[in-house]
């Protein structure tokens, strides 16, 4: 079992053709995630790779496949665009791996994806894995195992470090889930958690936040009221300084909020084991499985 | 981005909103000319991206042109917060009846930008939402319809109880508004908007924060960078399209990723040292990224030694390698270098270092202690 | 019993120093509506007629009066924003007199109030009565009686003398509803037909309807398959030519589609009373009470 | 309100919409000079607010400065549906390659603006929909986000399989929206558009209707309207604020309220009658109004009786009577009156008309019978 995505998920790629897309569909293809068809306006009727049907508009694409994922590679002052048309055609799973969304666009969309009944991961995003079955966004496949271990993170590399320590330990994931450093993103830590309380196969969880905002403050409430599941929770950002971003839009601390410090005391406050580095969640973790 | 509180100004005015008279001026001569154009009492106001001006010196009252060129030979060339002031707004003063603040800011809890108005005016507004709550109204407004007209009255009234002056407090919201969304704000407020003796209602003071992201589509605000009034180091990093910010410690951090970046410098920290800077080269792998990197990290003197923290995804830790065999063929470094790599090409990434007389590491921990123990006098493995 | 309003229905009049706010906000206090405040920006803090408080915003009116309801005498420009606001400070029922609101103000009118879980009534209506207990708007209290009669209208004047000839031939009612003429409006046929056969006190429905869009048959077909009690309904515009707007916005024959004739086919494919002229209520009605 | 095709050119073209040169003639002489402006092969239209033109004989080819003027003799002063053609738009010919149709509709099913394109253009849309509804996209648009491009390039593909006449199309759909939002229109509507030998994408007619309700907040749309291209009493019942349509019947009807005047017109019929009007005096009781009504139903000389239909809510009855008073002696009455009133102030109206020898019922029905056996030779009682 798994969140969001699994061996049924049929994915297409808006941006198929472009420099990132085409790149990382091929990846996704070589991973086994189903790729049924590919959206770039005007090249409708091409094929990519000699086997993927390419659609002028979502629509079409999902009116001739059936798809029920997207994952999204477009430049970021298009992005907003291509979340909404996803949402229009009926998609029920978008995944925005595009970086630099201006957020008041985000404004809009977020709405627009909630009134249209879809779940949207990101933007600004790694995507997503399911170990084994299928993998949407960037993600290297090689770095995960299946296994009883559901992972859930703002950022993209430190989630391949941590999952990467788990996987050289012998400890496999059910999901490992991106959802951005974005201060408006369409999937937030609660989502997971909610997911991987109710996936039976997920047995522990791990959670990386940073600094920035009450995400991680919220979650560990939820945590606490909510999970019958252990979560071992990580903050990165303990050194950052306040009022400067840090990479991710969304990691700055504003005044006193959004410390390291505060997130760190909310995950003790709910009873969740803490890692002080990203090598701990293997002891944390495993202490945890038995 | 910030943009000056001048530059702001320009933006709100042009929108309607009344703002008293006022030019920049770099130099004394210029201060003491713009004071007799405006022909009454001037406050002469530094232009730098820190808060606190009013408290370090950077505001001065002036009664006569003469008095402006004095303040504003005090106040160019001042350091507030580290930045040296390189110009000053000279400004028409007001007579002051009451000080209100409004602002907005893109709020991530609401996913909206969000009003905050306050009849407690002129003072820092997070005091006032700390100590008297119930003096500040915040209003979130969904992008969707836009500031409506009936939100904007709310707001006036919570200002003033008199029609004419909400009124007037409305419309400034509406531009207000306009200007935050035209600019592509993360944050835009005025702060005091005061009403002078005369019961007009006026800004006397703005300042605007711009999302990055929206730089891109909007060449005339990312004209209005000043790149005069930010850190050399971080400006430089911009330009060659680089995460850079600068800090106290002394291992300079070099590493893919804003997450595992700021995680690399924890665990510097966690092993006792401080990190010198965040530096993120994000995704792709360019090797003149890295050339740029190494630059720009060894540009600062107090660097005692250089960790690299590269998990290879899409970045091929071999184009990483290659940049680091460049980047030092061409300036020798003078610090300890530590490498840790790995992921896509790793094999191939270690063999470049190695023939080229560089050690590396798999490991993050192993690799952040020995960085550690070479920036505070011990040897590098 | 009755629908929408009765007598414990707490009412604020936004625009009630206005001319028309303050005349038909005296008619409803004569009638015993509880008008508990009212709203007029810049006149917060008197009283209307020395006991009504006036405050300058709706939000402020709401919070003082715990008011559940509103009536909106505003001029047309200003109508989509008084509506908003309403649906803004939690109102629950919100019915707007004013007519002559642009129909594109509704379009954004219309779901902004969905979203708020609100009732909008009209735009461009006569509001609505509950003889004996509770009048919202400006429909004449002295032609109504209570009664088992549910009556819903597209319009005012015609309402009028359908009541009139009921309460003459002695038969009263439980609410009497004016929809209004406009081609955007808050609440249609189908919700108040909804409404009365679920109020225990309704027997028998009236329904007056019009040319133009496709309402009456929608609601021919609600009637059809979801109601019990009996409807008698009514056509206006048998005569008017087609692609003229008879006075209402709404009232306008386009192409084939929206005329009398359907609209009485469509009524008696539903078994429902069809009344050829305002008199025939009385007997159809008085046949199905029986 | 309805414009001229000229006027919504004129508007499309201002945000961009490519449309063939051409100006607007209201005499043979000018035709011809613009057709010599032009400099090519004319099209000569005739300007009224009535569709099928075409067919009845209002658009001509002109291959000459001289046709042209031949052409716009013949055009000017026809009939068209009643209405006397008094201006041609003389424009420049385009070579067709493929005609399409794009126009948006206020819908009140979706309660939204709606989008409908064809690649089945130049020929009644409505016709396309009955027999090759395949052909037709249906697209409504929530106005809290306007037309958003992918919509815009899905209209543009549904057009055209090649994209740069796809994204040219879609341009021309952001610009059709842009002109029916910012003009307040309940229809706009490009047909044919068209692709010219040359490849190029053109708006070669247009058609706009205005919502009535949002002439008040655009005054400069509202100085499009054109009284010589309307009914003169319709035209005189607007200038008094009154609601008027002219019918073919002779009972002139004066009721209160749009759905009882519909009521009214169709008990008249049910009676044997056929109603000359459709006249709603509004909410209000101004005398006035009533002396307005009286003139402009008077002024048809088919109208045989005159029926007043007053029911009285917010309108007073005895402001009724007083106004058929006034009216009628300042201009007595050549037809006979029928006058019912009931409801506020029905007795003191009742003796006003009584005093000034009016009879009147409070009886609706027995009223329209009395005035259609007057209009059809019976008696007043």
């Amino acid at each position: 079992m798994s969140i969001f995505i699994n061996k049924q998920t049929k994915l297409i790629v808006q941006g198929i053709t472009g420099r990132d897309g085409s790149f990382h569909a091929k990846q996704m293809m070589e991973y086994g995630t189903q790729v049924v068809g590919g959206v770039t306006p005007g090249k409708g009727g091409q094929k990519f790779e000699g086997t993927v049907p390419v659609f002028n508009t979502v629509a079409a694409a999902v009116e001739a496949t059936g798809a029920d994922t997207t994952v999204i590679y477009v430049p970021p002052m298009f992005a907003a665009d291509a979340i909404m048309e996803a949402a229009d055609a009926g998609l029920k799973f978008i995944v925005a791996i595009t970086e630099g969304v201006p957020v008041l666009d985000m404004t809009r969309v977020y709405p627009y994806v909630k009134e249209s009944g879809a779940r949207l991961l990101g933007p600004n995003c790694p995507g997503l894995i399911t170990p084994g079955e299928s993998k949407v966004g960037i993600i290297p496949g090689r770095i995960c195992a299946p296994g009883p271990v559901g992972v859930v993170s703002r950022s993209g590399t430190l989630t391949y470090e941590v999952v990467y320590q788990l996987t050289r330990a012998g400890i496999g994931q059910t999901t490992c889930v991106g959802i951005g450093g974005d201060p408006i993103n369409g999937t937030n830590f609660i989502d997971c958690l909610e997911a991987f309380e109710k996936d039976p196969a997920t047995k522990v969880v791990c959670m990386m936040g940073e600094i920035g905002g009450a995400d991680e403050q919220n979650a560990a409430d939820f945590v606490k009221h909510h999970m019958k599941k252990p979560v071992v929770g990580f903050i990165a950002g303990q050194t950052a300084p306040p009022g400067r971003r840090m990479g991710h839009a969304g990691a700055i601390i504003s005044g006193a909020a959004g410390t390291a410090a505060e997130k760190i005391a909310a995950f003790e406050a709910a009873g969740m084991g803490v890692a002080k580095r990203p090598l701990d969640f293997v002891e944390l973790v495993k202490a945890r499985l038995n | 981005m910030n943009i000056h509180e001048y530059q702001a100004k320009d933006i709100l005015r042009k929108l309607g909103v009344p703002i008293p008279a006022g030019e920049i001026a770099t130099t004394p001569d210029e201060a003491e000319a713009i004071a007799r154009r405006i022909g009454s009492e001037v406050v002469v106001k530094a232009q730098v991206h820190a808060g606190g001006r009013g408290k370090a010196g950077g505001v001065k009252l002036a009664k006569t042109p003469q008095e402006a060129r004095e303040k504003a030979a005090a106040i160019l060339g001042m350091q507030i917060k580290g930045l040296t002031v390189m110009k000053v707004l000279v400004t028409a003063a007001s007579e002051i009846a009451s000080e209100a603040y409004a602002g907005i800011i893109l709020d991530r809890a609401t996913k909206k930008p969000v009003f905050m108005v306050s009849p407690a005016g002129g003072i820092d507004i997070e005091e006032v939402a700390a100590t008297t709550p119930e003096k500040i109204l915040k209003l979130p407004i969904d992008t969707r319809f836009g500031l409506m007209p009936f939100q904007a009255m709310r707001l006036g009234f919570f200002l003033y109880d008199d029609l004419a002056k909400a009124r007037a407090a409305s419309k400034i919201m509406q531009q207000l508004y306009t200007a935050f969304m035209q600019s592509g704000c993360s944050l835009a407020e005025i702060n005091p908007l005061i009403v002078d003796k005369a019961g007009q209602v006026i800004a006397l003071d703005a300042k605007m924060g711009i999302d990055d992201n929206e730089l891109d589509r909007r060449p005339e605000i990312a004209a209005l960078r000043d790149e005069t009034a930010e850190e050399p180091s971080e400006v430089d990093a911009r330009n060659a399209n680089l995460t850079f910010i600068k800090l106290e410690g002394n291992v300079g951090c070099c590493v893919n990723g804003a997450g595992l970046a700021m995680a690399t410098m924890d665990l510097v920290k966690y092993y006792g040292g401080e990190p010198a800077n965040f530096l993120d080269i994000g995704g792709s792998s360019n090797p003149e990224k890295v050339v740029n990197a190494l630059r720009i990290i060894t540009s600062d003197p107090s660097v005692k030694a250089i960790l690299f923290n590269i998990f290879g995804g899409i970045t091929r830790t071999d184009d990483v390698a290659n940049g680091i065999v460049t980047a030092t063929k061409m300036n020798p470094l003078k610090v300890p270098i530590v490498i840790r790599l790995t992921g896509t090409n790793e094999e191939i990434a270690m063999k470049i270092l190695s023939e080229n007389g560089f050690s590396a590491s798999s490991d993050m921990d192993e690799a952040v202690k020995k960085a550690v123990a070479l920036a505070t006098g011990g040897q590098a493995a």
